[in-house]
């Protein structure tokens, strides 16, 4: 591995070793302020370099790819662990969580997702994806007071495990199939192989589609989603649902973009998930009377609609992908932050009774949440109707006529919900009570996401030519 | 069109855009001081207001096809710009809405909760409308479209009567799913039209010239209808018009029927028709029905109505029948008949909806049962209430008899029994309006006590409404002069 | 030498076995470990893919797929214990607080 | 120019009635009331001014264009000629007095300003119809007579059954307003303008088929404004209005609006016998029933409102028998005298303290003062037809025209219009014996009666008398004055030889005796009234009310409660709230799925897997996945 590998992934070390040396401190330094600082300045610091330094080599030790797409997602991986830090750290303060540990799980698993998103190596993959998946294990259950959080972090933990297992045993099938791990050939020898062989070959395919299926909580594998979301504390609930899913796509698409016709074989089988997902998270969230549970839900619709994307196997579809990747990353995130920011001795107000009527309690943060929802309901002028739009335009593109339709009615159900909360959040109520004013740190996040909402939504044009530039 | 964009011009149009959504946001940021609010929001709406006079004045008369134009990139990705276009019907649509909105925000005077935010979602209805009827891009058409909603939202949620949520996620939702409809069809044609001529684009103009098969024509023509339909409304996608009209606060259900409504019949003419003639050609025949159908079940369903809002909100329904027929006579005089009529529709019934608040303000309920002798009570007050539903019974020498003859006798020229079937309407039209009348203003007196009559405010807003009732009604000319040269146009291009 | 065909078709039990267990026990612990005989599967497959390809990358990738292995099921072992200290037993279906 | 001052006839009363109605209480009672007649006696004056621009073609004056779109060009355009000035002078002068009459009628009303501003708004729109020379114009003040008098009718309006009058007034009329409605339609899709004089000009061009459709259309809407068969069911109850109302609107001017209408589209009218011969049908029918209704009414007013109505069938039947002159002549001459009859009659309700019911009056004759009784009877006189009365040469001129018409099946309504005459004769001297002979029967106080409602009576009385000068026949050595005037307008001229003229004049004397005597017979002594069937069924208008309740009015009112209960409520909404709750019940079955236990999402995991399997073996099956 030579100096301009070490070059080239400049900004995963800066996690890395920050993360390390975050939690060395922490073991005999107490004060979780100056720490938790230390992560955020990490985690830019990682963010910027990633921005400036352009890697001299295209791929690092051929397991990773140092390309523009994966500094683009190691920069946004970075913001986001900065963002999670910021609405933590009130979490950590008052709950008195070691601040040092909580650090560097989060600047690890950015690091994880960072790798995850650069994966070119089935290895890597896998190694990525343990990183984070590691991470969030304990994050889920770090708040100690809490049984849900501890019932979360069971469930997360069971299933996360099968999923390592199916993942594993589905890279080795490719393996013996192929008999090659690194990824274009992995896929490619498949397709010239012929033979039972290519049959295993497929079925690890099939099997490795579970585990992602797991980790972006698609139909039927979404079930943990609601109880997990529900259970961990909204700043790592905000990273869980944004990061771990995002990269993992990150990940598909990058698989996808230099896989071959191997894919046409999996095509009506992913049809088939992304409809499932778009409908069981659409009906999942209609009955939902708790917020985190109704996120949750929602999320899994924005899967399904993302897998729209990544069916589609253009550039219209990987673009729209990865734009609809970036909103729902900012949106989804800011809308954990308002309830993280929310917190208080109480917990996190979850259930609708606690919300309503609280937009007149706290006008601005329940604003932000209204446009946030909006944007994820898909409104215009808003970054969600700008992904949306990219989506089903790839969509119709590909003669996808059907699926879009099924999108169109997972959306009409979704504006049902996003503006059920949206009326309860402006229901008068004299007995809504007040909650916590928020930190610097959180409202910072809250403004930084609700303005980018907006401005991707008027003007998305930049982000769309970046984005169709760095592809792979 | 070409010479209009290349030769510098203020930017007037977005001025009336960007005006309201300014006001707006100012509101927001006042909302502590509801005086401040006040003040602001009428000051915005009369500055508007008052740039749309100017702009009906100076530039209503010009006999190019766009009066003004204006163009710019917006979202290269996907070939999306910033266009908007005048002709003399948005002027029109543009002048009504500029105008309604100042009586909505003095009528909305008296609101006492969140004052701020109120006239902040009235402003940016306005703007949202303005956009609706300026935008020559389809996104910008969509995103407006659908910008519009959310105000008229929250202001039937959050002040509405007993029944608001239900009739705001009805309203919302049902116009949703016809819009969303529409959009699936705007990306569509917009890769055909791409896939055809290699250029990228959703500008209406440059979308005349896609070739289409028949099934495409009729199934994206399907799409945009299923939004305009729903938005206009025809029966039997009403029911929602008639909750909302019923639960919004006054100012919001002023809006609704005097502007929001417009926006779908106003898409037809605008959108749905010139893009796909040959569908309409066919479907003109079938909307002439739906049209009547309307005209009449309302008129039914309002005379059985006792809550005076909800008998307006059908006798809305029932008047849009009419405009959608003259539409579909695709002749000269109906069409100007039927955007006339838009027009004085809008002023006719939303003065009756200031009125029907004003009485409820003062006598608390909106029952024909409890109502009644209110000549006795408030005299200029019924008054007013009584030129208005004349007028808007479609008495000659008022307003809405200008537009409603002119439909009539172009839908005659093509189609004399729909005329005549329509003429009958007329009949009801005064059956459902005189049973109002005698329900709120004859008959003896329910309450003994007298009720306040107008104040300064209330006749600042009805008076100039009554004003255009009798000018429109008796000279009609300055209205009718701006749309000749683009009805014809649109004529022409819209059938082969 | 094994042909491949066998060793792929022993594997396979291996990880049917593996999942029925997880899917048959309800004691967290045995679900670990049914979780581990699906990773030793995986495993297997390796060593029997990399002889047959005459390459070390699935020999490497084992000893890579045993240190991963180790690490989580240091995580779980934690958990299991914290489990355990919460609410005396690990029987995975009592933590159902959650539901919906 | 001034012919466009013939503008300033229909504007006078219009400006008069807009500042009554927005300053009127703010004035002070005595302007209101002065401005008012002044305003129509002005229009008046200047009627007599103009005259002279009638004679010949008439004058044609544009004020400004209305409408103006595509082929559309309606402009307001007045037609001031031969047809049009005796009429204009007849509404602006009858209206003048009973105007008077009315500020002596209303001097106790308090909303004073809304009944003049009405009131000379209705003389507007009156003399908008008469002088119009665009159909749209004529339409307007059509719908605006009709306007004013729903808001007269109702002018009481805390009684809800005046305000109940002043609509079904209203719709009834509406509905004719339709049919005229679809003429003009009709007549602008033919002809291309609006313009009546333009579409007189080009009636003959017109295929016979649509004229006699077009005629009969027009019929009708005549019908809906003049309360003839089938429309007629509004007149009798309008009655609820002040009398000067009825006198003005409901007698003298506007329910012979129709009959204007026929007169003014008579040459297009007349070019379809089919047309003719329905209108004298509808007129003679029409004069026969209210004839036999106005037999059995007990309210003073009702009686001359179904007389009205009668007599107006009269005047439908001269169009039919293509006589202009008759029509227009008999529509002069009972303009005067049933105005009178309806002004006396309110000086006797006065008298008798607001008591409607001739059973329960009697013996006004001394009771009030007497010139009243003569003014009365003038009137009563020419209504019965006694010789040498206006009302006498004006009914017989029609009966000449009916005997002496080519066709042979107006025989059948000459005998019919025989037969009414000799009931009106009936009828009036009935009125006439119960209120003024025999004993006072009532119970109310009299009212005094100021002296603005005495002398306006006289003026009218005496025209009604000597009316008969107007168009005196040539044998009695008249000049038939009114038919020269009207020339080519007066439709056919009727000539018989003398030997039939007088046969007919007699006969016509010997009716008018006969239903004296018949009358004096009957009621010279008072006899309460005999309360069978007969009388009942004719009191109430041959129960047409009922009728039309149970043909028209419960039929809409059900399908009113279907569309708005049944389709919206039911069906529509029905749907849409169906569609909501399925899904929430799919909703709530996904929501089930996620039980809380580890175990059930590790078997989802299992099953997503084997789904997976089968489909790899489905594709491994059909052609093994390449």
């Amino acid at each position: 591995m030579s100096l301009l590998d070490l070059l080239a992934m400049l900004p995963i070390l800066i996690l890395a070793f920050g993360a390390t040396a975050i939690l060395m401190a922490g073991a005999w330094y107490r004060e979780p302020l100056p720490l938790l600082v230390g992560g955020i300045v990490t985690a830019l610091l990682a963010a910027l370099s990633a921005g400036l330094v352009s890697p001299p080599v295209p791929e690092i030790a051929g397991l990773f790819s140092a390309g523009g797409y994966a500094r683009f997602y190691t920069i946004l991986w970075s913001l986001l662990a900065a963002a999670g830090l910021m609405t933590g750290s009130r979490y950590v303060i008052e709950k008195r969580i070691g601040a040092g540990e909580y650090v560097s799980l989060v600047l690890y698993a950015a690091a994880g997702m960072s790798l995850l998103s650069a994966a070119a190596h089935l290895v890597g993959l896998f190694i990525a994806l343990e990183m984070f998946t590691l991470a969030f294990y304990i994050l889920i259950a770090s708040n100690r007071g809490c049984a849900m959080a501890a019932e979360a972090g069971l469930k997360y933990l069971l299933l996360g495990a099968v999923a390592t297992g199916f993942m594993a045993f589905g890279i080795a099938l490719i393996y013996a199939a192929s008999g090659s791990l690194a990824l274009p050939d992995a896929v490619v020898l498949l397709s010239v192989e012929t033979g039972e062989l290519q049959a295993w070959g497929l079925l690890g395919w099939g099997m490795i589609l579970v585990a992602v299926g797991f980790k972006i909580s698609l139909a039927p594998f979404h079930l943990w989603t609601p109880d997990v979301y529900q259970g961990a504390p909204a700043p790592v609930t905000g990273l869980l649902a944004t990061g771990s899913k995002g990269a993992v796509v990150a990940a598909l698409v990058g698989l996808l973009a230099m896989s071959g016709p191997v894919w046409k074989d999996l095509t009506d089988l992913v049809w088939l998930l992304a409809a499932l997902t778009m409908l069981a998270g659409a009906f999942g969230a209609l009955g939902q009377t708790n917020l985190k549970r109704l996120l949750a839900y929602s999320s899994v619709t924005h899967m399904g609609t993302l897998l729209v994307g990544v069916l589609c196997q253009t550039t219209e579809g990987f673009v729209a992908t990865t734009f609809y990747v970036v909103t729902y990353v900012i949106t989804s995130l800011g809308a954990f932050a308002v309830i993280a920011s929310l917190a208080d001795g109480r917990g996190e107000p979850m259930s609708f009774d606690q919300w309503r009527g609280l937009g007149y309690r706290h006008p601005v943060r329940c604003g932000v949440l209204v446009l946030l929802l909006l944007s994820l309901a898909g409104l215009p002028a808003t970054a969600g109707f700008m992904a949306k739009f990219a989506v089903f335009h790839a969509a119709l593109q590909s003669g996808y006529i059907g699926l879009t339709m099924l999108g169109i009615f997972a959306s009409v159900i979704s504006f049902a919900f996003y503006l059920r909360v949206t009326i309860l959040l402006f229901q008068p109520d004299e007995q809504a009570s007040r909650w916590h004013q928020g930190s610097v740190f959180e409202h910072a996040v809250l403004a930084v996401c609700s303005s980018a909402v907006l401005v991707l939504g008027l003007f998305p044009g930049p982000l769309f030519d970046l984005i169709r530039n760095i592809l792979p | 069109m070409n010479a209009l964009t290349s030769l510098p011009q203020f930017p007037w149009m977005s001025l009336l855009i960007l005006m309201p959504l300014g006001g707006a946001l100012l509101c927001l940021l006042h909302g502590k001081r509801p005086a401040d609010c006040r003040g602001l929001a009428l000051a915005t709406a009369l500055a508007t207001f008052g740039v749309a006079l100017y702009l009906f004045v100076c530039h209503g008369q010009g006999s190019e096809r766009w009066l003004l134009y204006e163009d710019a990139s917006w979202i290269p990705a996907y070939g999306i710009r910033y266009v908007l276009a005048m002709d003399g019907i948005a002027l029109l649509m543009v002048l009504l809405t500029a105008f309604m909105q100042v009586s909505a925000i003095l009528l909305a005077w008296r609101v006492e909760r969140h004052v701020g935010s109120f006239f902040a979602l009235l402003l940016l209805l306005e703007s949202g409308l303005m956009g609706i009827f300026l935008a020559y891009d389809l996104v910008l058409f969509y995103l407006f479209w659908e910008v519009a909603l959310i105000p008229m939202f929250f202001l039937i949620s959050v002040w509405g009567g007993e029944q608001r949520r239900r009739a705001a996620l009805k309203f919302f939702l049902y116009t949703l799913v016809g819009s969303l409809c529409m959009l699936v069809a705007i990306i569509a044609l917009y890769q055909i039209n791409g896939a055809q001529t290699g250029t990228y684009t959703f500008v209406i103009g440059d979308l005349l010239k896609t070739q289409l098969t028949a099934a495409q024509e009729g199934w994206l023509f399907a799409g945009f209808l299923a939004a305009f339909i729903v938005k206009s409304p025809l029966v039997p996608f009403h029911t929602w018009l008639t909750d909302a009209l019923t639960e919004a606060p006054a100012a919001g259900s002023l809006d609704l029927t005097g502007l929001l409504l417009k926006t779908g019949i106003y898409g037809l003419i605008r959108v749905a028709f010139p893009l796909f003639p040959n569908a309409t050609a066919s479907f003109l025949p079938i909307l002439g029905a739906l049209a009547l159908i309307g005209l009449f079940h309302a008129a039914w369903s309002a005379y059985h109505q006792d809550d005076i809002k909800r008998l307006l909100a059908y006798s809305s329904i029932s008047h849009l029948g009419l405009v959608v027929l003259g539409l579909a006579a695709w002749q000269l005089t109906a069409w100007e008949g039927s955007i006339l009529l838009m027009v004085t529709h809008g002023i006719t019934t939303g003065a009756l909806f200031v009125l029907v608040a004003l009485i409820r303000e003062r006598t608390g309920t909106r029952s024909m049962q409890e109502l009644g002798g209110l000549w006795g009570q408030a005299p200029c007050l019924a008054a007013l209430f009584l030129l208005f539903a004349l007028a808007s019974l479609g008495l000659p020498g008022l307003a809405n008899f200008a537009g409603e003859i002119l439909v009539l006798l172009g839908t005659f020229q093509e189609h004399p029994v729909w005329a005549v079937v329509a003429l009958l309407g007329v009949v009801f039209a005064a059956a459902y309006m005189l049973r109002l009348v005698q329900g709120v203003i004859w008959g003896p007196a329910k309450t003994e006590r007298t009720l306040p009559d107008l104040s300064m405010r209330e006749w600042l807003m009805l008076l100039p409404m009554a004003i255009l009732v009798v000018w429109i009604g008796l000279y009609p000319a300055p209205f009718l002069a701006p749309l000749h040269g683009a009805v014809a146009t649109l004529l022409a291009g819209g059938l082969p | 030498m094994i042909p491949l065909g066998h060793a792929l078709s022993f594997a396979a039990a291996l990880f049917v076995l593996g999942l029925t267990c997880v899917l048959l026990r309800r004691q967290v612990i045995m679900i670990l470990i049914g979780v581990e005989i699906m990773l030793n599967a995986a495993a297997l497959v390796f060593v029997a893919a990399s002889a047959y390809w005459q390459q070390v990358d699935g020999q490497v990738f084992v000893i890579l797929l045993m240190a991963i292995t180790a690490a989580e099921v240091a995580v779980a072992l934690a958990m299991v214990v914290y489990l355990w200290r919460r609410k005396r037993s690990l029987v995975a279906d009592e933590f159902n607080g959650m539901s919906g | 120019m001034s012919e466009t001052l013939l503008f300033l006839i229909p504007l006078l009363p219009l400006c008069c009635a807009v500042i009554n109605m927005l300053f009127g209480m703010r004035l002070p009672r005595l302007f209101a009331e002065i401005m008012a007649v002044t305003g129509v006696a002005g229009a008046f004056l200047l009627t007599l001014l103009f005259w002279g621009y009638a004679e010949g073609e008439g004058t044609r004056a544009i004020l400004f264009t209305w409408l103006n779109s595509g082929t559309v060009d309606v402009s307001f355009a007045l037609n001031f000629d031969r047809l049009a000035a005796p009429m204009t002078l007849m509404v602006t002068g009858v209206a003048s007095l009973i105007h008077l009459y009315a500020v002596g009628y209303m001097h106790e009303e308090d909303d004073y300003a809304r009944f003049f501003g009405l009131l000379n708004l209705f003389v507007f729109a009156m003399l908008a119809i008469i002088l119009a020379d665009n159909l749209l114009v004529l339409f307007l003040g059509w719908e605006g007579v009709g306007l004013c008098s729903y808001g007269l009718i109702g002018f009481w309006y805390r009684k809800l059954e005046n305000a109940k009058a002043g609509t079904k007034a209203f719709l009834v009329t509406r509905v004719g307003d339709v049919f005229l409605g679809i003429a003009l339609l009709w007549l602008f899709a033919v002809t291309g303008t609006l313009s009546i004089s333009e579409i007189n000009a080009q009636a003959t061009s017109i295929s016979p088929g649509v004229v006699i459709a077009l005629s009969l259309l027009l019929l009708l809407g005549a019908c809906g404004k003049s309360a003839q068969l089938p429309l007629m069911t509004w007149l009798a109850d309008a009655m609820a209005g002040p009398t000067p109302v009825s006198a003005l609107i409901h007698a003298a001017t506007m329910v012979t609006a129709g009959v204007y209408l026929l007169c003014r589209f008579f040459p297009l009218v007349s070019l379809s016998a089919v047309g003719m011969t329905a209108i004298t049908a509808i007129g003679a029918l029409t004069a026969l029933y209210a004839a036999t209704c106005a037999m059995a009414q007990r309210e003073i007013k009702r009686v001359l409102a179904y007389s009205t109505m009668s007599q107006v069938g009269y005047m439908f039947m001269a169009v039919g028998a293509g006589t202009v002159t008759g029509a227009m002549f008999h529509l002069l001459t009972h303009a005067f005298f049933k105005a009178v009859l309806f002004m006396a009659a309110g000086c006797v309700i006065h008298l008798a303290g607001n008591e409607n019911d001739i059973y329960k009056m009697g013996g006004m004759a001394r009771r009030g003062p007497v010139e009243l009784f003569w003014v009365f009877l003038a009137g009563a006189v020419c209504l019965a037809g006694l010789p040498l009365t206006g009302g006498f040469f004006s009914k017989d001129g029609i009966l000449l025209a009916l005997f002496t018409h080519p066709d042979p099946a107006y025989r059948v309504f000459w005998l019919i219009g025989v037969l009414t005459a000799l009931l009106t004769a009936f009828y009036t001297f009935r009125l006439v014996y119960l209120v003024f002979a025999g004993e006072w029967r009532g119970t109310g106080h009299p009212h005094a009666i100021p002296l603005q409602m005495r002398w306006p009576l006289w003026p009218l009385a005496l025209l009604g008398l000597v009316g008969g000068m107007l168009n005196l026949p040539a044998f009695v050595g008249g000049d038939e004055m009114l038919h020269h005037w009207y020339g080519d307008l007066a439709g056919r001229t009727v000539t018989a030889s003398h030997s039939v003229e007088w046969l007919l004049i007699g006969l016509a004397v010997a009716i008018a005796a006969l239903g004296w005597f018949a009358a004096h017979w009957r009621y010279r002594n008072y006899r309460p009234a005999v309360e069978n069937r007969v009388s009942l069924f004719l009191l109430n208008g041959w129960q047409a009310d009922a009728l039309v309740d149970r043909l028209f009015v419960r039929p809409f009112t059900a399908m009113a409660r279907f569309c708005s209960s049944g389709c919206d409520r039911s069906l529509f909404d029905g749907t849409i709230e169906g569609l909501a709750k399925m899904a929430s019940r799919y909703s709530a079955m996904l929501v089930q799925l996620a039980t809380g236990r580890a175990t059930t999402y590790l078997s989802a995991f299992a099953w997503g897997f084997l789904v997976l399997l089968g489909w790899f073996l489905l594709k491994l099956v059909n052609g093994g996945g390449h």
